[in-house]
């Protein structure tokens, strides 16, 4: 097995990675590159815990071979917050009460990212959809909801 | 067709362990500049006990919740605090901290006294600030309690544990104390069913709780409604299904295993329900799975009363919905 | 002025923040120097004896730093909450699929993966016990000891048999539950090494890390305090954390190759092996006068627990004192038997018991509301708990006793946002 | 996962030829939600991997003469979100709308979908009710086949007729004209989101001015190895007038259709037999509506 080298833009950047094929996105972000707000909830693209912004879309990076992400434009939540400060989404989660044992909420934020940068006023439709993606199993979803209209209040 | 139905669930819900001791233990320091650290055993495992920790600690020692910072779970810096569960947390470690704490405060109360010039049992620490509950007038902040500490050499440290007051069971037929605290709820939830497809939509549900004395609004609605995620797929999408030869878990993914996305939720409306009492952290009491249970029996009864049948099994899956609908029909064809 | 300065105000969780950051380290996410990845090599059948564990070709795979099975265990080999019936690494027979019998360790997880598919058993295969009815049978093979009666139950409070004579209606059913997963969203996962004071460090995603501490100390043979367990951030619970996981697996291949060492389950493997909810029948009789007022509940209470104890004795603890619900009953009788099985381990999850008890006796506040034409909610109103009130172990409740309220606050609320519902609920 | 060697061609020809140059041992990868899954649980081991991802000629929706073209590599939620296939092919938007979840859709592919030919696959299920065309290319060259029999496999060891080296670069069929064809897809699945269907139900209805059924097409996905056609219950509403009463006649055939094809699984056929007579009930409705024939009340 002859390694590769991923040429791509991770949270802004540009990086190289050399790899071998046999390994995830998910792996590269996680162990190359020290990304660990990814997470490995189901290894079957079921939890959204993995999600990651790939050219301006939410995709699940367990489903993805390290060696596809050539060119591509990346974005982890090491990529929203600002200088460790949280930014709009992530502060509307934390004063929502959106956040319990925090797994889910790397991929949940990502994607209320991912929804808000093309359609920052959408409704509560449009936000339920959007987050259908993502599995939480401790708080109901009730209070992620609110916190993304939250955030889409504020943009 | 699609059928409408209601249905009601309550419980009630001992909290701690089942007539055995189950003591938790917390560590407090109020630090020379007011910030305080809060040590215990508790494991958080996103439910909040740490911020319970904090608060009991800001209310009881008169400080900001900015001003707490608790360390949890390891075992070589934090007491025992016995296991997350049972719904014990925040009874018996939030009496743990508060325990710890009104040891902390004695020196704290003994030096206030000595600087207000009032007896100690009229000082009241709320806000940031110490005063006497008969002069208001006599008050100082608490940097200035901080800075009279030191310059006495005195600490505000404390170290307190909380067990339950239960009684072993009698093994002949379960008589004595099993719990010290019971939390309650009422749920009560609408359903949608599809006769011909046993498709169910979770409507509304109103799920009320007697908590004692809510520590944070937010929380008791976030478990409220998690917990009713959890208690409506426990009927109508949730089962381990067993290979039959093999003994093994034929579905232990997450695509197998179907528990509700957000699309599935239904509208929840949650009351958190205050009651008087002494026993828990100002009275609060566990929630955690309390959170969870009503809405079971309240789930398996609406999607009946939608039906018009009585449901003593679960899982209610649609096929089981499909079912019972026709059998139904049937009989009353025949009848 | 509100009673309280801080309680029942907005503030957000203390750790909310990094968790919104991605910061916030689950066990998964540690990483070390040196540090090994490991794995758990599993049965795949229920009830057997292990006639050969060869590990020998796992063991010459170059980049595997160690292959244990429990002869390599320094201490004790038997574990549990409340009953130590379960072994670290199996040393007498196989009880369950996915009984570990030997664990892994190589520098890779790659290799870790070869490592396993490499290590070759033979099976004495023995008859599974299946079910309840199964394990109680005459002549049933025997899961574990002499008996495969986990645990039994009886509470008794008045005088049942007495109490019937005086109900004007009786209902009876039988409710059966099934076995359900917690599917935390986060795998388990954890860390060991050996710090430079040689204390075994153990970072897990955990709900009783005392109790990890304990159990890690006695399977090395060393004391409580040259243990430290600190629970990483971890990614949900229900019950399902409190077992013990990969925290003794890791210790070991920490304590065999002084190396960090890793593991991380699969989710698939991560549901296989952690508790799951038990399946309890419940047949009861409840009876009552015509103004609703219950007089006796009578319930015989089985369940399949599975292949070790867990918290079985907690649930089966738990469930007959919860069986009427939050009512007044003079006269209450239940008998409980829980079994062993080959089937998958049940223990811990979110209520003990109680669920499966509410699912009984909402069942036959229901089917008594029916019988007497009643609405369900002034039958619970009428027999609801109140201070004063004494529970069917013959406790007294003295304070805190809200759930009239949660009634009436409930139904208030209904009545507001969906009118409709309630008076279906009347005319059912 | 075990070793593999990676590819990321840039055209189709030079994928073809490596597809050639590595047939026996080579898999294929485009949306990759199946295909990384097979590969990390160590159930797919091939020594090759290609990448399709960046052959962008495979990425269109075209609409040309009247035939509706779509290349392999468009994504379901491309296709859920094209307005055309939204207005005229309500069928295959509803099946696209509806895969797993909006990350799934943004990764998986049509072409990933029919070559994959999963039992529940909802847009092979959609396709085959439109009664697709799909193009297969290989280094021998281009040849076009009707879906039905693209699926003339071997059940579980092949699912299709695809050769190893052999791409499916394009699906396509006539669009409907609306003014006299309706097209439907309803989903039955155990929940609302990142679902597999139970039952993915399609249909296409041509009626003439006078309402009268000229054409139908009923497919469910996830009743057997490929969609079942209802070829009987499609005869019985040719050359009536298109009611819903008419339609309802179709269903104890449909049942018993899907009793006997089922029976060897006794608990599943019963709720199988059943249901599809409710998913098809939701068509019905919605091809009524679609047509303006007649509104259903449920």
């Amino acid at each position: 097995m002859n390694k590769i080298t991923v040429h791509c833009t991770v949270n802004h950047k540009p990086v190289s990675v050399e790899i071998e094929p046999n390994k995830r996105l998910l792996d590269m972000l996680r162990v190359n590159l020290g990304l660990t707000s990814v997470k490995e909830g189901c290894s079957e693209g079921e939890c959204g815990a993995c999600t990651v912004i790939y050219n301006g879309e939410p995709v699940t990076s367990c489903c993805i071979l390290a060696g596809q992400a050539e060119g591509a434009d990346i974005i982890t939540l090491e990529g929203v917050s600002v200088d460790g400060k949280p930014d709009v989404v992530q502060q509307a989660f934390i004063e929502s009460g959106a956040i319990q044992c925090g797994f889910c909420i790397p991929g949940m934020i990502l994607t209320a990212e991912a929804l808000l940068m093309k359609n920052p006023h959408p409704t509560m439709e449009q936000i339920k959809e959007a987050m259908s993606g993502n599995l939480c199993r401790c708080t109901g979803y009730k209070k992620i909801e609110e916190a993304v209209a939250l955030a889409a209040s504020r943009m | 067709m699609k059928r409408r139905g209601t249905g009601v669930g309550c419980m009630f819900y001992g909290i701690g362990n089942t007539g055995l001791p189950n003591p938790a233990a917390a560590f407090v320091e109020v630090l020379p500049d007011t910030s305080v650290n809060v040590i215990v055993g508790a494991a958080d495992i996103g439910q909040g006990s740490s911020t319970m920790a904090a608060a009991v600690a800001a209310e009881t020692l008169g400080l900001a919740i900015e001003n707490i910072h608790v360390t949890w779970a390891d075992t070589q810096v934090a007491p025992e605090g016995g296991a997350t569960s049972a719904s014990r947390q925040t009874f018996i470690t939030g009496n743990a901290v508060k325990n710890a704490c009104t040891q902390a405060m004695g020196e704290l109360r003994r030096t206030a006294a000595e600087k207000l010039e009032v007896p100690e049992e009229d000082l009241v620490f709320r806000n940031r600030e110490i005063y006497s509950s008969k002069d208001e007038t006599k008050r100082m902040t608490y940097p200035e309690l901080m800075g009279a500490m030191s310059y006495r050499g005195r600490l505000a440290v404390g170290a307190g544990y909380y067990n339950p007051k239960t009684t072993y069971l009698n093994p002949a037929d379960m008589s004595g104390v099993p719990y010290e605290v019971y939390s309650y709820a009422t749920c009560i939830l609408e359903v949608e069913v599809d006769t011909d497809t046993g498709e169910v939509t979770l409507l509304k549900c109103v799920s009320a709780h007697d908590v004692g004395t809510p520590i944070n609004p937010k929380m008791v609605e976030g478990q409220i409604e998690g917990g009713t995620a959890m208690g409506t797929g426990f009927v109508i999408s949730e089962k381990i299904d067993v290979d039959p030869k093999t003994l093994a878990i034929k579905n232990p993914t997450l695509s197998k295993y179907i528990i509700g996305t957000n699309m599935d939720m239904p509208e929840i409306y949650p009351i958190a329900v205050s009651s008087e009492g002494e026993a828990g952290p100002f009275g609060a009491k566990g929630l955690g799975e309390p959170a969870l249970i009503p809405s079971i029996p309240a789930t398996m009864a609406a999607i009946g009363n939608a039906l018009g049948v009585t449901f003593t099994k679960t899982p209610i899956f649609p096929a089981d919905i499909v079912k019972a609908w026709k059998d139904k029909q049937a009989a009353e064809n025949q009848g | 002025m509100s009673k309280y300065a801080v309680l029942n105000t907005e503030f957000p969780k203390v750790d909310a923040l990094e968790r919104a950051l991605g910061t916030a380290k689950y066990a998964a996410d540690y990483f070390m120097p040196n540090m090994l990845y490991s794995g758990v090599f599993r049965s795949t059948v229920p009830h057997a004896y292990v006639k050969k564990l060869n590990l020998d070709k796992a063991r010459a795979l170059p980049g595997v730093a160690a292959v244990l099975d429990y002869t390599a265990i320094p201490g004790k080999n038997r574990f549990g909450i409340i009953v130590k019936d379960e072994p670290c690494l199996v040393d007498d027979k196989i009880r369950r699929y996915g009984d570990a019998l030997a664990v892994v360790a190589a520098e890779t997880q790659e290799l870790v993966d070869e490592a396993l598919e490499l290590i070759e058993v033979e099976y004495e295969e023995l008859t599974p016990v299946k079910s309840f009815e199964e394990a109680m049978a005459p002549g049933a093979p025997i899961v574990h000891g002499q008996t495969n009666v986990h645990a039994k139950k009886h509470l008794e409070f008045g005088n049942v048999d007495e109490a019937w004579d005086k109900c004007d209606v009786i209902v009876e059913n039988t409710y059966s539950t099934h076995i359900l997963s917690h599917m935390f969203i986060e795998p388990d996962a954890g860390l060991a090494y050996l710090d430079e004071q040689g204390v075994m460090n153990v970072i897990a995603s955990t709900q009783n890390p005392h109790y990890d501490r304990n159990e890690v100390a006695a399977m090395l043979g060393i004391p409580m305090n040259r243990v430290r367990v600190k629970q990483a951030t971890t990614g949900g619970g229900f019950g399902g954390k409190l077992d013990i996981g990969v925290q003794l697996h890791v210790a070991l291949l920490a304590w065999h190759t002084r190396r960090p060492v890793k593991m991380v389950r699969s989710r698939t493997e991560s549901t296989m092996v952690s508790s799951k909810r038990h399946p309890i029948t419940m047949k009861c009789r409840t009876g009552a006068t015509r103004d609703g007022k219950l007089v006796a509940v009578d319930v015989v209470m089985t369940c399949d627990a599975g292949a070790y104890g867990s918290y079985g004795p907690a649930v089966i603890g738990r469930a007959p004192v919860h069986i009427v619900g939050p009512y007044e009953c003079p006269n209450v009788r239940c008998d409980a038997v829980f079994a062993y099985t080959n089937n998958p381990m049940c223990g811990a999850f979110r209520g003990f018991g109680v669920p499966q008890a509410a699912v009984c006796h909402e069942g036959q506040m229901n089917a008594l509301a029916k019988a007497l034409n009643m609405d369900p909610i002034e039958l619970r109103l009428r027999n609801a708990h109140k201070v004063g009130t004494v529970i069917p172990t013959g406790q007294t409740l003295t304070e805190s006793v809200g759930f009239t309220d949660t009634l009436l606050k409930a139904r208030e609320k209904a009545l507001e946002v969906m009118p409709e519902a309630m008076a279906r609920l009347k005319t059912e | 996962m075990r070793p593999f060697d990676f590819y990321a061609p840039a055209t189709v020809v030079e994928a073809l030829e490596l597809m050639h140059q590595h047939k026996e041992n080579v898999a294929v990868i485009a949306g990759g939600t199946d295909l990384v899954l097979e590969l990390n649980e160590r159930k797919a081991n091939p020594a090759v991997v290609i990448d399709l991802k960046k052959l962008k000629e495979l990425d269109y929706i075209r609409v040309e003469e009247g035939v509706v073209r779509i290349g392999a590599l468009t994504t379901h939620a491309a296709i859920a979100a094209d307005r055309q296939i939204e207005k005229y092919v309500r069928v295959l938007h509803e099946a696209c709308r509806q895969v797993g979840s909006p990350q799934i859709r943004n990764l998986g592919t049509i072409g990933g979908n029919l070559a994959q030919s999963s039992v529940a696959g909802d847009g092979l299920a959609a396709c085959v009710t439109l009664d697709a065309d799909v193009t297969l290319r290989s280094v021998r060259g281009e040849r076009r086949m009707k879906l039905d029999e693209f699926l003339a496999g071997e059940g579980a060891t092949r699912r299709n007729i695809l050769a190893a080296d052999e791409l499916l670069t394009e699906v396509s069929f006539a669009l409907p004209d609306i003014r006299h064809t309706a097209t439907a897809f309803y989903k039955l699945a155990k929940r609302k989101s990142l679902a597999i269907s139970v039952i993915g139900g399609g249909m296409v209805a041509t009626v003439d001015d006078n309402g009268i059924c000229t054409y139908a097409r009923m497919r469910a996905g996830a009743l057997g190895r490929y969609p079942m056609p209802f070829p009987t219950c499609e005869a019985h509403l040719v050359g009536k007038k298109l009611t819903y009463a008419t339609m309802l006649e179709t269903l104890p055939i449909m049942h018993d259709q899907v009793l006997e094809a089922n029976k060897s699984r006794p608990w599943s056929v019963f709720y199988k037999k059943e249901s599809v007579q409710g998913v098809f009930k939701k068509v019905f409705a919605d091809v009524l509506h679609q047509l303006g024939l007649e509104e259903v009340q449920e």
